[in-house]
């Protein structure tokens, strides 16, 4: 069995970022040791470069390659934008995070790096192996990162935690892949699809909801959420915001994949569940959300319960609201949360706190930081016009189309709730007084990566056609 | 199939092997080295105990049983005395695979296993856990350290180990050691040629696997106590000893099987030809314990990863390149 | 340039406050003459609309339509009829005249300044949306603004307030928000735009769906109008804003409210705002006679105006909740008529009146005497002759003193929902009478009787003042007089809506 | 008859060390106990004509990853003999838990009729397995290299000293 | 009663649930890890199991298993990495007192 | 039959484990005991010993165990190739080219950053 030399041109942006990684480690060895964010701005060119070829892809027809293990379609494609998209993003806000924490500089741009090429490879696998190969590559590289400041308690505390739940549940989630492959003997998706239609239904059931264990931990869905706020408090907060956002989105693209490419066929009712959990998800993140004082937990919890949205749009996901709303509202989010952690980072390192009241007076020592945190909190809230309204918009509607009105009325409820939150932080920034002087504007490569937040959250609320017309083509191409 | 019968003979010729191996490995290699070193250092060696000390090994043993059992108070006592057994197990099983020659048109191997190296290698690994174990159950912080010194050595003589290995599976194509024999043909035929570093690697790697000098200092006992062995005495001690010289033989044999072309050679029978590569390889062996002083760890550790690791993995990739194009 | 007029209008003040963040800071007079001249602009844009505009024709005028997201459906579309035009010119000249005002704010001028011109933006763009997601977007971008200007400049107890008002309304937009959908996915072919829904009323078969959203809608637009009893965050609202929040808050954000049911509720809906009129009749009868009683109570004045709001609002929601009874039934559609007349005026005439009555509290409290209790005035009758006439001007107008535009307003709406609701209408009238025994108590005890030594040395209205709200008296007194301009623009619009109706 | 002897002989190998691995109080001994779990588990591929994965379970996982934990449970607290409670209060919710799922598990596996594919397994597994890996599995094995790399960088990152 | 599919499964049944009680019991982190293995180990008897008697033809379980295998060894290189980080900060593996924030 | 050549296996290694054992057992059989309590304290030199067993090793320890396992895992894909690979032609080669420079590159990294180094 050759391999066919056309599909290697399928997998030109793999390449060029297995690629990429490679050679930062091979700069990163040979870079003196104050030179080291060298290493970083390559990546960041690296990175831009990778777009072309990506964006090159996006009208080619759907299909899969290598052995049918590899789908090459405008899904894969969206979700390779936002892992590159983000992964530039999170590393020009290292370059501000990471000085006097740790000598290693280099290597975090380079696993941020590889980190991207995980999620890539997540969203493209269409074989359980590939698949369970590529969740662990993102999960390793993000324990590692989570852990990352050695000599800072909290991150060995993020690490550890983050590991031990990590590997817990994909040891459960290839329990439920091993069931899978037993009902179907094969590990392809594409294959077992065709074979899940006669599937005997317990055991079916069983090996997807324990498969639902694992993905449901990068996504950080109830019940396998706990990580979550120890993690993105103690992890170094640009770790937090790419774990909050890529590696959340890897999630539901692997969530997607798995469940509407393999599952969907057979008999399971998997929709009840997920809305379900879609439900406790977002309800739990945001009453736990309501008293925390520290910025970051926050926004752990707040992603719980926009992991609770997203699993709504999992869940209602026929239609022309459905999928595109989940895919749009994934867009939203990545630009609009990334924005909040770099706003964190700036605070955290000027201010040396993450606390929430020492963002007290924030709008008037700096102006612009406060404006586009309140930005990307109203768009967290979904008031237009940011994208975050645009998502809610899309995934209510997908709701209310799929006849699950009862899952729209809580999620109502629950925006509502979370403003309480959110508005808080506006509250502090620009309602309280600020205790003494000191403007917290952060360096360049950070002020880049939150103007280019800022501007993506609200183009996608201003102007959203291109981008409705990209989720509408990456929905489509989904089940080719 | 009857069952019955063939556990009986899978016991015998388990029985059979190990007696066989007390003797000719354990009993001859323990006089063997001594008498090789005497020569080498210009001295006789033992000699009065049968013709020519050759029952020296022997009356050691027989001492050795009877002497006293001592447990140490703070050990943990199970896993005190499991230990030697594993790391004595595992230096037999390795056996299981070495083809001794041929009779008649039958091949002299207990089993020719389909995975046969990567058996070996496996086995080979077993005496890690025995090792660590026995050091850490002393309750010894010497036992432990010299225990954990071991373990770092012969993890990472491992590596080289199974580059050599892969390499020669390259070569022939197949994991099973009557099959890589079977591939040397004739004299030049013999892996040692075509794979000479590969043959330099394993033998280094073997030797360092086996603890033996100038690879022994985790057992060092000018340094360490006899490192993981301080708690150890009598029988225990002795099966420990027996476990690394049947490893030792082990892997002379396997260097045998692997690179000098097994027992193919002319006009003597196979067997013969077979024993003589390898107590070739093993009197090398001995020799360089005699002649080299002991490494430091810190050389020791540096041979093995940046030297034979690289080395290894680059020799591969230029078998790999030569047989493909 | 006819053609971009709404836009124009509507995005005036945002450019100017866009132009106001970039002046750098300490320059406090420019930023107020920028604020100033987008208002002012913006208002005289809006007088424009008048000239093309056709008194006659009922249709949507000056429309403007263009693709925004066509993937699903939603464009950008414009209009104003004989019910918006109105609204928009009101809701321009009021935040002109807050601008103007609001000339001594000295903390943080430029995001006062900003926000307040944000908020215009938002609320003329409800006025003149006709697409539904563009209509939600304005809805909701006049949220922050307000929320930032209570919290901000407001009173004491302004952090509550204003979340409290922000949590509110998001209640009521998100369910509208699913209301919106429901419409949305049961059109056929799918639309957000509010006119083409109009047309296919899309739910009329299916009456269970139909309940959802309208009762979607109602929650959002109850909120805002506010109805008993979701008016718990008006009283907060109003009086922890700043007087030119208040202003807006009052005379342009409750509109928002009624607006919808007239613009959304009942042409969408009818035949189940029908079903559910009688109800919230008695929820409007029960705001306009608690509303009254509650003010009379209140020594705070701002309080008092605020609840005066809740009676007055209960009004509007009598006259559109009669007409909504009359839906299909040809009898009464001409009380319907007179009665959405009656409402829709009353917006206008509610819009101008409060807002000069926020403006004249705030004019005492802000500058002046520091406090707002009723008790502690007396006798300024005498001090304060300008002041006084415009109060009392505003008062009695507000109590519906005929000659007067509160007069015109209520009369109308008495008529129209007496021929629907004659019992409900008979007991709402006596909440004319509890609002008027409270607007001449006030009087009497603030301007009337000994002067408390303490306010002898309170100066008169100065320039700005008088500028700010000479305006309003005289528009209260000229609809007052001659309401027929005014009216005739409605009538042409609710008689077209309510022919549609039957 | 014999491999159902077998089956069950190496079954008891597996899982009795296994209680031993999650119960013990001593972690070394519950690190050591691993060795025989593995070598239960490596039985039964064999009962499966899995020799290669067998071979690999025997290097791997009883010849390398037992040895590294030992290694860190040496250089911890396996190290210093204190005897520290191993359990924490939710042992009774834990052992519930895991008994249900058990059960569940058991159930439903012994209801399920399991299909029956077409086919049997070549003689010689391991140039099937490198056959799959090289052609329809090329990208699981590029993949795995990444994936090791990544293990060997991040692993030395944290396990380092900051300079 | 001859050897079949269903007695590997029931093993591995009870494997897992073994790791699991480790993982849901245990203090030290080393020991929730040992736990995790065991999971792992069940999932690959299912996997070579199953390549056995539902899928013969193709060798994918075992691949998996081989990837499986893999995984684990990554798992516990970079996890212990973390253990001993934190051991050397807090002198602990005791997950429940590697507790600085709430759990 | 292929389980034949196991049922070796295991006799080997149970048999193995017996005789060794047996070996004890003869040992504790014929051996001399005494209750003399000093002979069953730990050897530590000869002093006393102090403190528990233990010290806080060297993390170096780890490092190789955990280069170790890398590359050990990395052996067990050469081991299929290398007796495939000659069918399967130079995709093959190139194939276990890439595998095999990706994780010289990690030894790269782990020599250039000291994990290699004893002191």
């Amino acid at each position: 069995m050759p391999i066919p030399i056309e599909d290697l041109w399928s997998l030109v942006p793999e390449f060029w970022l297995a690629a990429l990684g490679l050679l930062l480690v091979l700069l990163d060895l040979f870079l003196p040791g104050d030179r080291k964010r060298l290493v970083g701005w390559a990546a960041v060119v690296g990175l831009l470069l990778v777009l072309m070829p990506i964006l090159g892809m996006l009208g080619t027809p759907a299909r899969t390659v290598f052995f049918n293990t590899y789908a090459v379609d405008g899904f894969a494609v969206f979700f390779k934008i936002i892992a590159v998209v983000a992964t530039i993003l999170v590393i020009l806000s290292t370059m501000d995070a990471l000085r006097g924490h740790t000598s290693f500089e280099g290597e975090m741009y380079v696993l941020l790096t590889f980190a991207a090429l995980g999620v890539c490879l997540m969203a493209a696998s269409a074989d359980l192996i590939l698949l369970a190969l590529s969740i662990e590559f993102v999960s390793l590289s993000s324990y590692v990162m989570a852990g990352y400041f050695k000599s800072d308690l909290r991150s060995n505390e993020a690490g550890i935690k983050y590991f031990l739940f990590g590997a817990a549940s994909s040891a459960v989630m290839i329990y439920g892949f091993s069931i899978l492959y037993g009902l179907t003997g094969e590990t392809n998706l594409y294959a077992i699809a065709d074979r899940v239609r006669t599937a005997p239904q317990p055991a079916l059931v069983l090996a997807v909801g324990m498969a639902l264990a694992g993905l449901g931990f990068k996504v950080s869905m109830v019940p396998f959420h706990q990580w979550t706020p120890d993690v993105y408090e103690g992890a170094p907060t640009p770790v937090a915001a790419f774990l909050a956002v890529a590696s959340k989105a890897a999630g539901f693209a692997a969530l997607v994949r798995f469940l509407m490419v393999a599952i969907e066929p057979g008999p399971v009712d998997w929709v009840a569940p997920i809305a379900g959990l879609s439900a406790v998800s977002m309800t739990l993140g945001n009453l736990l959300a309501l008293p925390q004082r520290n910025i970051k937990r926050m926004l752990a919890y707040s992603s719980i319960s926009h992991a609770g949205f997203l699993l709504m749009g999992v869940a209602a996901h026929r239609g022309d609201f459905g999928a595109p709303g989940l895919l749009i509202y994934l867009l939203a989010y990545t630009f609009t949360n990334l924005g909040a952690f770099f706003v964190a980072i700036a605070v955290g390192g000027r201010l040396g706190s993450d606390e929430i009241p020492s963002y007290a007076g924030l709008a008037q020592r700096s102006a612009g930081l406060a404006a586009v945190m309140a930005l990307f909190m109203l768009s967290l809230t979904g008031i237009p016009p940011t994208g975050g309204f645009l998502g809610k918009f899309y995934i209510f509607g997908a709701a209310v189309n799929n006849g699950l009105l009862w899952l729209a009325v809580v999620a109502v409820i629950n925006s509502v709730v979370a403003l309480y939150y959110y508005v808080n932080v506006i509250r502090v920034m620009y309602l309280l007084p600020a205790p003494s002087g000191g403007s917290a504007s952060g360096p360049v490569p950070l002020r880049l990566a939150l103007g280019v937040a800022a501007l993506g959250t609200l183009v996608i609320g201003i102007f959203p056609q291109p981008f409705v017309t990209l989720v509408g083509a990456a929905a489509m191409l989904l089940r080719m | 199939m009857n069952w019955g019968a063939e556990i009986a003979k899978a016991v015998l010729a388990a029985v059979g092997m190990f007696t066989f191996l007390a003797i000719v490995a354990a009993m001859f290699g323990v006089l063997l080295e001594r008498k090789i070193g005497g020569w080498i250092q210009s001295r006789l060696g033992p000699k009065h105990v049968g013709p020519q000390g050759l029952l020296q090994t022997l009356a050691d043993t027989l001492k050795l049983l009877q002497k006293e059992h001592i447990t140490p108070r703070a050990a943990d006592a199970v896993v005190f005395n499991t230990a030697p057994l594993v790391v004595a197990t595992a230096g037999l099983m390795g056996w299981l695979v070495i083809p001794f020659g041929t009779l008649g048109g039958t091949v002299l191997v207990v089993r020719d296993l389909n995975i046969g190296i990567l058996f070996f290698a496996a086995m080979a690994s077993m005496t890690v856990i025995g090792i660590l174990a026995g050091g850490w159950s002393s309750n010894n912080k010497y036992s432990l350290l010299g225990a954990l010194r071991s373990a770092s050595q012969m993890i990472s003589y491992e590596l080289p180990l199974g580059m050599a290995l892969v390499a020669v599976a390259m070569e022939a194509g197949t994991l099973s050691t009557v099959g890589i024999v079977r591939a040397q043909d004739g004299w030049m035929g013999s892996f040692i040629f075509r794979q000479f570093p590969a043959f330099v690697i394993f033998l280094v790697a073997a030797t360092a696997e086996v603890n033996r000098v100038p690879f022994d200092l985790p057992e060092a006992e000018s340094e360490l106590v006899a490192g993981y062995l301080s708690e150890y005495s009598g029988m225990r001690f002795s099966l420990f000893m027996l476990g690394e010289y049947a490893e030792m033989f082990a892997m002379a044999a396997m260097t045998t099987t692997l690179f000098l072309g097994g027992w193919k050679g002319p006009l003597l029978p196979p067997l013969v030809w077979f024993f003589l590569k390898m107590y070739l390889v093993v009197f090398f062996m001995m020799w360089v314990r005699w002649t080299f002083p002991r490494f430091r760890l810190d050389q020791l550790l540096s041979l093995c990863w940046k030297v034979l690791l690289p080395a290894g993995l680059i020799w591969i990739l230029i078998s790999g390149y030569r047989i493909t194009f | 340039m006819e053609r971009y007029l709404l836009t124009i209008t509507v995005f005036l003040p945002l450019l100017g406050g866009l132009i106001i963040l970039l002046i750098p800071k300490g320059r406090d007079e420019l930023m107020k003459w920028v604020a100033a001249a987008a208002a002012g602009l913006a208002f005289l844009v809006s007088l424009w609309l008048l000239g093309p505009f056709e008194m006659g024709s009922a249709g949507m005028q000056l429309q403007e339509r263009y693709l925004w997201i066509p993937g699903i459906g939603i464009n950008y579309h414009l209009g104003v009829d004989g019910l918006s035009l109105p609204l928009l010119i009101m809701t321009a000249l009021l935040s002109l005249l807050s601008v103007v005002y609001s000339w001594r704010i000295e903390m943080r001028l430029k995001e006062y300044l900003f926000l307040f011109l944000l908020l215009e933006t938002g609320t003329l763009g409800v006025f003149v949306a006709l697409d539904f997601f563009l209509f939600f977007v304005f809805w909701e971008i006049t949220l922050v603004p307000m929320y930032l200007l209570i919290g901000i400049w407001g009173g004491p107890r302004r952090e509550y307030a204003a979340i409290k008002f922000f949590l509110y309304t998001l209640v009521g937009s998100l369910a509208m928000l699913l209301a919106i959908m429901l419409l949305y996915f049961n059109a056929e072919p799918r639309t957000f735009g509010i006119l083409e829904l109009i047309q296919q009323q899309p739910l009329a078969r299916v009456p269970a769906l139909a309940a959802l959203a309208f009762w979607g809608f109602f929650l959002s637009f109850a909120i805002k109008v506010p109805m008993w009893p979701f008016h718990t965050w008006l009283p907060d609202a109003h009086v922890e804003a700043p007087t030119a929040g208040s202003v807006i808050l009052a005379a342009v954000l409750l509109k928002m409210g009624t607006y919808g049911f007239v613009r959304i509720s009942l042409p969408m809906l009818p035949e189940t705002f029908k079903l559910f009129a009688f109800p919230i009749a008695i929820l409007a009868l029960i705001g306009i006679i608690y509303g009254a009683l509650v003010a009379m109570a209140q020594t705070d004045l701002k309080k008092l105006v605020a609840y005066s709001s809740v009676n007055h609002m209960g009004y509007v929601m009598l006259g559109v909740s009669a007409a909504a009874a009359a839906v299909g039934v040809p009898e009464k559609a001409h009380a319907a008529t007179i009665a959405l007349n009656g409402a829709v005026f009353e917006m206008i005439a509610h819009g101008i009146i409060t807002g000069a009555l926020f403006l004249i509290v705030g004019v005492i409290y802000d500058y002046r005497a520091h406090t707002r209790g009723v008790a502690e005035f007396g006798g300024l009758g005498a001090r304060l002759p300008l002041y006084t006439g415009v109060t009392m001007m505003a008062m009695l107008a507000s109590l519906g003193l005929p000659g007067l535009m509160g007069f015109v307003a209520e009369f109308l709406i008495f008529v129209g929902s007496f021929g629907v609701f004659p019992e409900l209408t008979a007991l709402a009238v006596t909440g004319v009478i509890f609002s008027a025994a409270m607007f001449l108590w006030t009087i009497q005890r603030i301007f009337l009787g000994p002067l408390n030594p303490k306010w002898a040395e309170l100066p008169d209205l100065d320039r700005r003042e008088v500028i700010s709200l000479a305006p309003l008296a005289a528009l209260m007194l000229a609809f007052g007089v001659y309401p027929r301009p005014l009216l005739d623009m409605i009538n042409v619009a609710m008689t077209s809506l309510v022919a549609v109706l039957r | 008859m014999g491999t159902l002897a077998a089956f069950f002989i190496l079954s008891a190998v597996t899982l009795i060390p296994a209680v031993v691995v999650v119960t013990s109080k001593n972690i070394v001994r519950s690190a050591l106990a691993l060795v025989p779990t593995f070598f239960g588990i490596t039985g039964l591929y064999i009962l499966l004509r899995a020799e290669f994965v067998a071979g690999i379970q025997v290097l791997i996982y009883a010849g390398a990853i037992t040895v590294l934990i030992l290694f860190v449970i040496m250089l911890t607290e396996g190290g210093t003999g204190i005897r520290i409670r191993q359990v924490n209060e939710q042992v009774p919710v834990g052992a519930l838990a895991s008994a249900v799922l058990a059960a569940l598990l058991i159930w439903v596996f012994l209801r399920t009729p399991w299909p029956q594919g077409p086919g049997a397994l070549p003689e010689y597994t391991a140039a099937q397995i490198g056959t799959t890996l090289l052609s329809s599995m090329v990208l699981v094995f590029e993949v795995t290299s990444l994936v090791l790399l990544i293990s060997l960088i991040g692993a030395i990152i944290i396990a380092r000293r900051e300079r | 009663m001859a050897l079949g599919l269903t007695h590997f499964l029931v093993v591995s049944a009870l494997l897992f649930c073994l790791g699991l009680y480790g993982v849901l019991t245990r203090r030290n982190a080393v020991a929730i890890l040992m736990g995790i293995e065991l999971m792992l180990n069940a999932a690959n008897i299912n996997l070579v199991a199953f390549n056995k008697y539902v899928a013969p033809a193709a060798l994918n379980g075992q691949v998996f298993t081989l990837v499986v295998i893999t995984l684990a060894a990554c798992e516990v290189g970079v996890g212990l990495a973390l253990v001993m980080a934190a051991y050397r900060n807090l002198e602990t593996v005791q997950v429940d007192r590697i507790n600085m924030l709430k759990w | 039959m292929l389980l034949l050549d196991w049922l070796y296996v295991a006799a080997f290694a149970v048999i193995g484990l017996l005789l060794a054992a047996l070996s004890l057992a003869i040992v504790w059989v014929l051996s001399p005991r005494s209750a003399y309590p000093q002979k069953r304290m730990t050897y530590e030199s000869g002093v006393v010993p102090i403190g528990q067993a233990w010290a806080q090793f060297n993390i170096r320890y780890y490092l190789f165990g955990l280069v170790f396992v890398i590359f050990a895992v990395e052996v067990i894909y050469l081991y299929p190739w290398a007796i495939v690979f000659r069918q399967l032609g130079k995709f093959a080669f190139f194939e276990m080219l890439i595998f095999l420079v990706v994780l010289l590159l990690g030894l790269a990294y782990a020599w250039r950053k000291g994990a290699l180094e004893w002191t």
